[in-house]
């Protein structure tokens, strides 16, 4: 067993922090978040040449060809970063195509998003679809497929993460499906890791941020770090950040709907405890508007219900393991066969 | 023990909501503010704790609870003069000079004068004595300079209750001075300081080379420390009452919203609502046998710690029950005005803001439970 | 208003700290608790000398006719000493005579358990029934009223409270009661005020003697009270023992099931999260047989869950508000006329 | 990244399992505990962590977690010899003299000599440097007198890893020194301690001028304090593979009996099993990260700590969710054996054993977020 990454992963894991730390500064989230679309096109476009539209694209379609755990690993800088616009949304996408796509679909759509050529997104409802505005093509799911939602007008509605708008689609639509379950929540389930990787990286920002201001911040003669008070509160950020991440890789991994809930579950309350103890850490300056952390706590918020909150997917562990475990003996059995055989 | 309000209690609450009936407007700009608290300066209602000799009614603490309740439920305007009648005015009448408080105790009233607060500084946040804004002795006067923050009403405000360090060589809280400073003089600067929820409740203010008479120190030179402390003793009292009521008003609309959007019949909402009403109503209760305590015993003291510490950490609480009530709706600027957006953003400040919670359980430990100092 | 304890009711308190910490010490406690019935007669009798069994009881009947404040006064001094054996139960069981019992009845049981010559208990349901080994008169709800369980075997179930014994009732006898909730709720409403207040009594020991610990106990050359981590316990404690008082004394004096869930749901959870931090703060020392903490963690688990547990009341409490509300509207005129009116 | 077992893990695993299912037996007497470490021992399953020189099998610390896992999947006994297996033998293999090895080593495995380990005082708990049992120099040995406490196995132990402080001006790390101390050398008395739970899972050991020969210093004189910290890491990093697997069985149990009771339908008790469920089952994939970064890095560093804070709070999280999740009758001792009581009352022990959550975090944050010291 080897619960690392692999070098290529870590290899690509620093090549994207160094993308970001060099292209994507604060400044630049602010400014995309204060426009009305929070699109930096260049960034969209920079991104897509590093090959991050293009992640889980098969190569038949001129992507990648990577796995789960590689978006997972390009993830956790974005969110590292807080990178604001449609990458995230047109990633999410790509992966309705290739999960649910007809040939025909996939080949009409995928080439021009791997190439950074086309921007879209999926609607799971008419409400808090991510990015639509600037969307070239905007999805939904049908009873046996995805189809691209023509001739809709879509309205913003300003939220609490400024950094990827939300937009409503007109009640002429309907967004939902109720079919094709397999697709929707294979689909689902893939972007529901790369949002957890991004709030692992989005932890890890506020772990490295909060606990550099407790090393200089000076108050009462000493490094306010130097107080058990606050070092606690550093650990426990320590600790559910570690925690997020080992959750979203095995679930990036396992890709199991279970091993999916178990991260979500966990990162939904844990980024957003984390962000409050960094913010509470940071006292005053950190509840300014001037200050960065708030666009993580914003955008915790923001990820604690994406695809489903912690109270749902406890719920879904809940029908997987309780539903399912007709008794103890019969699920230590379970256990056993799990624990001899390989995936 | 009798947890019905007195006879007098209840008549002060009849005739006060009565005229407030009469009387209440809306006010928004600070001129409907201003002309706000000059109605109830001239209907006899505002300094309501103060001495009848200087123009107060000689309340007691149970009606002034009674008066924020019934400001609140009657949503009355935030009252702009509330940094000088509840903690500048006191102060200068345990510590003022005769001058002072001709000059300043009738227009704090009447709203002529609005007041800040001028106590933290970007370097001074728990560790306030540390503080930095430097009073130099220059005739019959100071010369300061140096920055607060955190400043409420500072961008209105015509005066400021302001700590300096007059003596540089004493340790730290033996050098300090409190001054009453013009907000109008040369050097004055204020800067709005926007918060994460998104508005500007504070301000940044800088002082340079502000010339101050010694006829405006408050106290003593060099023992502004104590009179400080009395004021943010008087803070501390006081804020748990105002709360409230705003608390009660944001979780009856919480639960009104979770019946309009059919969530009050799942019984995990139902668990989470009926806790952050419960917890609301033991605040009410705290509240009052604070108060109770605060009656007999005339000093405000650590209870108001207690009372901090309990209400800020319950309502970040409650914010987040109503995130996870409402759903992703609560996260929309346009859902409910914004309303659930903005509380939960705004209530992450609570804990900061007036003390925070860190500090709050240092004063209870030291201080109530008698525990040996942590540094 | 004034919500402090009258001087009668100050000095009811302090006598009854007087004479437990004279008459109920802890060896004697353990003593008790040692048997297989927890009852320590002489020390019940010498509680009944000072009135405690009479409390509540109508003068006519012999009694002190007093209010349930008064009764919480005491029971928080009971709760603070640990007190073991039947005086709890007979409380108990003398509430449901006086609300629920036939004129007769009245007559023929108040008077000798005001006397303090017997011991009574309530079962209601036929497991977890208090001190039913010991009791001379063991009562269950009726359809309408009460009546004696006559003829049935009480068998001891231990259980995590040693010292309070729990008994379980024969199958011939049905304790369960559907009718008359009127009766049955006013009682276990008196009793579970009474346990709430005994509940804080045992808050109050447990953070009086660990800050008394934090104190004197020395680690890395200082007291542990001087640090944070330590000092921020001990405050968390005094906030949930001040809160669960106000709570307490609030429902004794109103005594409405909506302020009884209140105190049962806030006490519930606080008096086992206060037993947790003062073990925690005692280190091992607070996890031996030998320290008395342990007693007070038994009691609370037990206290947790007797007459509701906070699942339950927190579910009472979103009946008696969410359902009856209508509006907020609605609900803000019904607090201004509460306001105004007296009890 | 790979989260299956290796070829070689996973022959690890069916190989031990096979040997477990002919060869496990019930034991619950010290002979019977006895019989089946040396059965283990005869089976070439005892000591496996240890280099194959010193009759160890060399496995890799993934087959250390395998072989955990496979003992408590089978139901094994209890490994009575596991402080001498995974805590002395290595130290004395790290840092022992040659005699000190061939006196010990082979009679650890075989079970043939039982150790404890006499660390904690009670006046040295999270404090452990300032630990006061004295040896006093004394021709060629040392005089030992003192107490130890929460000393597991010591009623039935033939030996104790035991700390002393031998140079009582230095400070408080540098005059500790590590001596093998034979525990039915005359002057050693032991007293089990009864935790809260009510079982004796400790003990208090005495000493009174017990002599101890200079052979027996393990390490260097005064320098004892190294070898106390190497076997706590050791300590830390082996516990979370151990527990864990008794956790999933108690949840498993917990499981079951909610549905054999019909709660498992409540909307509420679901919440909690499944939160329950997914925090152990992210111990796992936590335990799993950090043998995977032991094993590159080789050196157990302070991941122990973030692992023994994580279960341990888990652990309580989720007994509490058991009382709530099974009512009243999870109170009772009749009730499932009184498994739930048990359970319950043992893991308030957690937090506290084997360094409290406010040493594991005071760890955290000073050895891996690098925060300056807050002591």
């Amino acid at each position: 067993m080897d619960f690392d990454l692999s070098k290529p992963q870590k290899l690509l894991k620093q090549s994207a922090r160094d993308f970001l730390s060099r292209e994507c500064k604060p400044e630049r989230v602010r400014a995309a978040m204060a426009t009305d679309t929070a699109d930096d096109r260049a960034l969209f476009t920079a991104a897509a040449d590093q090959g991050w539209t293009s992640l889980i694209i098969p190569e038949t379609y001129g992507g990648l060809g990577l796995g789960v755990v590689d978006l997972a690993v390009v993830a956790e800088e974005m969110g590292r970063a807080c990178m604001p616009g449609p990458l995230f949304a047109t990633i999410f996408a790509s992966a309705a195509i290739v999960h649910a796509g007809t040939e025909e679909q996939k080949r009409k759509w995928l080439e021009p998003i791997a190439a950074g050529e086309m921007r879209a997104t999926v609607a799971l409802s008419n409400e808090f679809v991510l990015d639509a505005g600037v969307a070239d093509l905007v999805l939904r799911f049908t009873d046996d497929g995805i189809e691209e939602v023509e001739g809709a007008t879509f309205e913003r509605t300003p939220a609490i993460d400024e950094t990827r708008k939300l937009y409503r689609v007109d009640d002429r639509q309907s967004c939902l499906s109720e079919g094709r379950q397999d697709c929707l929540s294979s689909t689902i389930d893939i972007a529901a890791v790369a949002l957890c990787a991004e709030m692992v990286g989005g932890m890890q920002w506020i772990l490295d941020t909060t606990v550099a201001y407790a090393k200089t911040r000076q108050q009462f003669g000493r490094a306010i770090g130097s107080f058990q008070a606050v070092q606690h509160l550093c650990a426990d950020m320590l600790l559910m950040t570690e925690s997020a991440r080992s959750a979203t890789y095995n679930a990036a991994w396992e890709m199991t709907p279970l091993a999916v809930s178990i991260a979500k579950a966990y990162c939904s309350d844990a980024y957003r405890e984390a962000a409050n103890r960094g913010i509470q850490v940071h006292g005053g300056i950190g509840f300014t508007w001037e200050h960065d952390l708030h666009l993580y706590f914003r955008r915790a918020k923001a990820s604690e219900t994406m695809f489903g909150d912690a109270t749902f997917h406890r719920e879904r562990i809940a029908s997987l393991v309780i539903d399912r475990q007709s008794s103890a003996a019969e699920r230590s059995a379970e256990m056993l066969a799990r624990s001899s055989s390989s995936k | 023990m009798d947890l019905n309000l007195t006879p007098d209690e209840q008549s002060f609450r009849d005739e006060f909501r009565a005229w407030l009936q009469e009387n209440v407007f809306e006010a928004k700009t600070v001129d409907e503010l201003k002309r706000w608290q000059r109605t109830l300066f001239e209907g006899g209602w505002a300094g309501i704790s103060w001495p009848k000799q200087y123009g107060g009614r000689g309340a007691t603490l149970m009606q002034q609870a009674v008066f924020q309740e019934e400001l609140a439920l009657a949503d009355a305007p935030q009252l702009i003069g509330v940094i000088g009648l509840s903690l500048v005015g006191p102060t200068i009448i345990a510590m003022g000079t005769d001058e002072q408080k001709a000059r300043h105790l009738s227009k704090i009233l009447s709203g002529e004068e609005i007041w800040c607060q001028g106590f933290s500084e970007p370097n001074a946040g728990s560790d306030l004595a540390s503080l930095g804004t430097r009073a130099l002795k220059d005739g019959d006067g100071f010369i300061v300079s140096g920055q607060k923050t955190w400043t409420s009403f500072a961008h209105i405000a015509d005066w400021c209750l302001l700590l300096v360090r007059t003596d540089f060589e004493a340790p730290k809280h033996k050098g300090i001075t409190c001054l009453l400073a013009d907000m109008h003089a040369p050097g004055v600067t204020v800067r709005p300081l926007r918060m994460m929820s998104g508005d500007a409740g504070f301000n940044e203010v800088f002082f340079e080379n502000v010339r101050i008479p010694s006829s405006q120190v408050l106290g003593k030179v060099n023992e502004g420390w104590t009179t400080a402390i009395a004021a943010l003793m008087n803070e501390r009292a006081n804020l748990g009452t105002g709360v409230q009521v705003l608390f009660r008003r944001n979780l009856n609309a919480l639960i009104a919203r979770a019946r309009s959007m059919n969530r009050s019949a799942d019984p995990i909402v139902r668990q989470k609502l009926a806790q952050a009403y419960l917890e609301l109503e033991i605040l009410r209760m705290n509240t009052n046998r604070a108060l109770t305590s605060l009656s007999k015993s005339g000093v405000p003291g650590p209870e108001g710690s207690t009372l901090k510490l309990y209400w800020s950490e319950m309502n970040q609480r409650t914010q987040q029950i109503a995130q996870e009530v409402l759903g992703q709706h609560a996260q929309l600027s346009d859902f409910d005005n914004g309303m659930w957006q903005y509380s939960y953003l705004r209530a992450r400040g609570n804990t900061i803001e007036a003390g925070t919670s860190e500090i709050q359980r240092n004063i209870i430990a030291e201080r109530v439970l008698g525990l040996p100092k942590s540094y």
